[in-house]
């Protein structure tokens, strides 16, 4: 591995690495937050308690089996396989013509979305019993708990694991190659093609991901840092005199 | 995020494509000589579709004849190797020009023009390595040879007696990773890869047999890859009966010689 | 007198372990009920059975005169008019202080961000918990936390209170001071059930006073009765061992 | 007499927000103090401090002679000489009621199973939950888990209990056994630390009582001076408003 | 795609199936656990608070920076790319001969591990903080909170995202055939090469890929209600009968 070729070589190609990675993120980042949002969703959903009525009973029933089969479909098959089946497969059948691009988005949230169910079950399992239950004795419905008690907790516990999914998914943009989607690893297998060298170009592409996923990493680590809230509370007004119920009743 | 726009508008006339006279042509841009990618239009370049780079190589150059003599404007569509064959059953291309051998078993999946080059086996090695000056298939006895994945590279190694067949690689440039390692003595490879190679890198030698593979005309040979029943066979066969042998030799060379690793 | 809550044979069951067996018993509107009774007697699985966060096993729970165990009765609706303090607090760990106080006004019942504050600090600065409006569950005391509980109740203004043990947390001097709350709270018309072990606690605030023993209701009367004349042989046993 | 536990000038803050404020008071071996004082005076945070489970920010605490908060002091080891029963109990979840109280003696007394299970099981009865020993914490009653707690602890045999509100979640007669088995164990020459709201239960239980205001102890002496004559206003105050 | 065809297909080439699915098997099994327990390692590290002496502080700082550097760059590289340069790289290099088989479960082992980590901090961050005080409180030390107190909950609640990680294991052996392992999706390219047809060999592949995922997943969920613990406990002895200390004392 020489290191002039290899500045040569970057100098020759930074466009088609520049642009691969561009192509890779913007997958990777759409396809993560709508992945995320589904997987909260499916979350949500798949915490519902079993409902009183027959008939609700039975809808929840048909929802949670759909639910469950998406999660395990997409969890289930390759995504290579998916994508060319998405893309030529419903070209094929339906004559549809899908964008590329949308197309991988499309197949990257769906993956993402049915890792994320399994992230967000996880992390709703962890949740102490009685924060469901007081929230539930404020008269909050399933929805409300969820979203304003529980998974704002969910969410700071998953964080690491959704740093995981993301750095999964600039990786695994790379099988996208297959339904024509230049990111970075088709790129660099191209360059590698081409210059009749391997490690070179790989070379500089890992150094790609990993500036990529060390960046969302930060990013994340100060989210969690964030959400943490601050460690101390500062104090309000005067010091500490217990009000007398007699003076507020009168304010 | 480049390109999507572009990508977008090109497709949307999809299904009536032959109307818009545009001839979509799939190949993975990244197999010299055959095609590759480059950064501009020098030497005949070709934009790629939805992407900023452009696409060189023997199969371009006979991409635009068949696109001129069939009066259409030729996109290329780099896709990977896989992704040829579905995108061409699903109509996303018209046609693969991608160094693809028009095999028995492809036939019933796709059809195929007539042969627009021929080549032969030859065998890459290690310079310096006992291998370097093999005559005969048969010096590979004991050797540790591979060959890419779903070609007729891998099947003909069979041919050689008491070979150490390694499992097929997907790619070219890990079995040439393979080769400088050590983990393998040799790959099977056709002459124009060959000469790439081992212009490209000095470690490697090509070695070309006076008792070579015994091998169909069709697994050494390149042709264009159609949609079964395509109403453009006749055409394109009529095109690729224009240029004659001279010529694609000429391409050809023109091609090792253009192609971006030689510089 | 119109009963507020009536419990008809009410039974709850873990597994094979009977905990309430056949509860009846009925609250008044504006009445102060103070459940007592030893440790594991059943005494807030009752209370969380009245707010259904306990599935009963059997009976009936009444409230204004439709049966809440009924599946075509709107649980949410129901529970937003009972306030419950839990036994371990339970604070929104997500939310500071106020924010404990507000979200349920703001989200259940949909007053504004404004309004539920205001309500919020009222009832924060009567338990003395004002000036730590920006803390979080984890930074307080066990009697901050405790206060804070009650005023996120209190700020939903409820017909009922449920209290598990409100106080057990809280200094003498705290005590005192909802004590008088819960007066003052008495006097406005709401209807209180408290779980409790300070005995003081009860006589001084109720009008009636539970015994519960091994998941079933052993007596009850109001306060001067099971205080100084239990009918009772266990009652007075359990009186007895009392600290004087 | 022989110091246990020496305090000497400890701080501890919270951001800005000083919580002990120079502390300074001494523990004779198998002696008795309660700590009392209004809630969020910081009387859990000194309990914590002295188990290292806060670090302090100054002063010193001299354990048998040495500054345990000396860098080569070995925390685990101090740690193994204190137990401690939290506010909030704090049972081990993944564990069920006797393997709460095994699990320590095994792991860092290095007691065979069989003894450990013999010695929880002896604490266990004291507080009358032997027959509970399946149960995990989720299944327990407020009271059940506190006494899990107290036999966890007691199962260390420690040298020094600090014990924080260990009667909050009991019924009075519960209380009583509590205070029975206090005394017995102060008997057995066990130094306690207990930090509680039950005026009664510290005048009945300690050698000594300790006031502590706003983060620094304002009075200290026998129940009876404390509770009968106080010399602090603030004392008075406090005490005053407890339930006669 | 026909349906005799598949048949066919299947009864033609059921051994390299066959073969290829035992192998992704075998690798992902057993990558999945020795990555699980150098997950839960690093996790019970980089928990170890920041200790009073300075040698001992130092000594901390360097192996979790070590330890970060591991989780960042296995996390933030291709694996096809780690692949590629420990398999031919060390032949390269040192003239090292491995098994592929085992540099393929090396591979798998230490990525899984350095994503497992992230899992355990999340699931470390989630347990109260109530448990570990109480562990220390008894005396135990760092290892033996984490051991007997907090890994065991934690364990519980990422045994979804361990599932997550299970199945992409089970798809990511697919890209170690670049090391010539031959394991089901190698396989099924070759069987998609000789035949040239795409969807009939995916199909049946994607149907064993499902076949194992799920199995795995039915497992998994198997072992998440047992660690639940039974919902009731049952009493020993007689009725409650609050012992009298006196009486324990005598006996
Ligand atoms: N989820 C549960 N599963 C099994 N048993 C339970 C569960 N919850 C409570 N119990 C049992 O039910 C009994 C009554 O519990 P409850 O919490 O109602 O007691 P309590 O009267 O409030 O006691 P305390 O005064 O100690 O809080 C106890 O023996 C307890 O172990
Ligand atoms: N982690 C923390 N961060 C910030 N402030 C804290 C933290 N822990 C405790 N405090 C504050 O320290 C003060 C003393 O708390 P502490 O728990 O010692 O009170 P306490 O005397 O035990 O009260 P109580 O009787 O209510 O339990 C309180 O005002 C509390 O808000
Ligand atoms: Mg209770
Ligand atoms: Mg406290």
């Amino acid at each position: 591995m020489s290191l002039e070729w290899i500045i040569q070589m970057i100098i020759n190609n930074w466009p088609m690495f520049l642009r691969g990675a561009g192509m890779t993120l913007l997958i990777s980042v759409i396809g993560t937050i709508i992945g995320a949002i589904i997987g909260l969703l499916a979350g949500v959903i798949r915490t519902i308690p079993v409902p009183e009525r027959r008939a609700k009973r039975i809808l929840l029933k048909t929802v949670n089996v759909i639910l469950t089969s998406y999660i395990e479909f997409f969890r289930g098959t390759p995504m290579i396989v998916q994508a060319m089946v998405i893309f030529y497969g419903s070209a094929l059948a339906f004559g549809i013509d899908m964008d590329r691009t949308i197309a991988a988005i499309v197949i990257v949230s769906i993956n993402t979305g049915a890792y994320m169910a399994e992230f967000v079950r996880g992390g709703v399992m962890s949740i102490d019993k009685g924060q469901f239950e007081a929230a539930h004795a404020v008269g909050m419905n399933h929805v409300q708990t969820m979203l304003n008690v529980v998974l704002p907790q969910v969410i700071r516990n998953i964080l690491p694991a959704t740093g995981n999914q993301f750095i999964i998914n600039i990786k695994d943009t790379s099988v996208l190659n297959v339904i024509g989607v230049t990111e970075l690893y088709f790129q660099t297998k191209t360059v590698a093609g081409i210059s009749f060298k391997y490690f070179e170009p790989f070379f500089v592409a890992c150094i790609l991901y990993f500036v990529m996923t060390f960046t969302v990493t930060l990013i994340l680590r100060y989210f969690e840092r964030k959400l943490e809230g601050p460690e101390n509370y500062s104090m309000i007004g005067q010091p500490a005199q217990i009000t007398n119920v007699a003076n507020t009743k009168e304010s | 995020a480049c390109g999507t726009k572009e990508s977008g508008s090109t497709t949307s006339s999809e299904g009536e494509g032959e109307q818009k006279e545009v001839l979509r042509v799939g190949m993975e841009a990244g197999y010299p000589p055959f095609n590759w990618t480059q950064l501009d239009d020098a030497n005949g370049g070709v934009k790629i579709e939805g992407n900023a780079e452009y696409a060189g190589g023997y199969d371009v150059e006979i991409a635009k004849k068949i696109a001129e003599g069939l009066g259409k404007e030729l996109v290329i569509v780099k896709t990977e190797w896989d992704g040829l064959v579905p995108s061409l059953q699903s109509g996303k291309i018209d046609v693969i020009t991608a160094g693809m051998s028009p095999t028995e078993e492809r036939k019933e999946s796709i059809d195929f023009s007539d042969n627009y080059y021929t080549s032969n086996f030859v065998m890459i090695v290690k310079k310096g390595s006992k291998y370097e000056n093999a005559t005969s298939i048969q010096d590979f006895s004991g050797a540790k040879i591979t060959g890419q994945l779903n070609t007729s590279h891998y099947g003909v190694i069979d041919q050689i007696e008491g070979v150490n067949k390694q499992p097929a690689s997907d790619n070219f440039p890990a079995m040439r990773v393979a080769l400088e390692s050590g983990v393998i003595d040799g790959y099977v490879s056709e002459r124009p890869e060959g000469i790439s190679a081992s212009s490209a890198n000095p470690n490697f030698v090509m070695v070309e047999f006076t008792e070579g593979f015994v091998a169909d005309e069709e697994e050494t040979a390149v042709a264009a890859g159609l949609k079964k029943d395509s109403e453009l066979v006749d055409k394109i066969n009529e095109i690729l009966a224009d240029i004659s042998e001279e010529e694609r030799q000429n391409i050809m060379d023109a091609a090792i010689k253009n192609q971006p690793a030689a510089e | 007198m119109e009963k507020v809550i009536d419990i008809q044979h009410l039974r709850k069951s873990f597994g094979t372990h009977e905990v309430l067996k056949d509860i009846d018993f009925s609250v008044a509107k504006g009445e102060v009920v103070c459940i007592i009774g030893s440790s594991g007697s059943g005494k807030s699985t009752l209370l969380r059975c009245i707010n259904l966060l306990e599935r009963p096993s059997g009976g009936r729970i009444i409230y204004q005169g439709e049966n809440i165990l009924d599946a075509k009765h709107d649980i949410h609706s129901y529970r937003t008019k009972l306030g419950m303090v839990f036994q371990q607090f339970n604070l929104f760990n997500n939310h500071d202080v106020l924010s404990n106080c507000v979200v349920g006004q703001v989200k259940v019942l949909k007053r504004t961000k404004e309004e539920a504050e205001k309500v919020a600090m009222k009832y924060l600065k009567v338990v003395g918990m004002d000036r730590y409006v920006n803390a979080r569950a984890r930074q307080l005391s066990g009697g901050q936390k405790q206060r804070v509980a009650i005023a996120r109740a209190l700020s939903m203004e409820p017909d009922v209170m449920l209290f598990d043990e409100p106080t057990s947390a809280l200094d003498p001097e705290m005590v005192g001071e909802v004590l008088k709350v819960m007066k003052e709270l008495a006097e406005t018309g709401l209807t209180m059930l408290i779980v409790t072990h300070e005995m003081e606690f009860a006589k001084e605030v109720s009008d009636r006073v539970v015994f519960m023993d091994k998941g079933v209701i052993a007596e009850v009367g109001p306060p001067e009765q099971i205080f100084n004349n239990p009918t009772q042989e266990r009652t007075r046993e359990f009186l007895k061992r009392t600290l004087k």
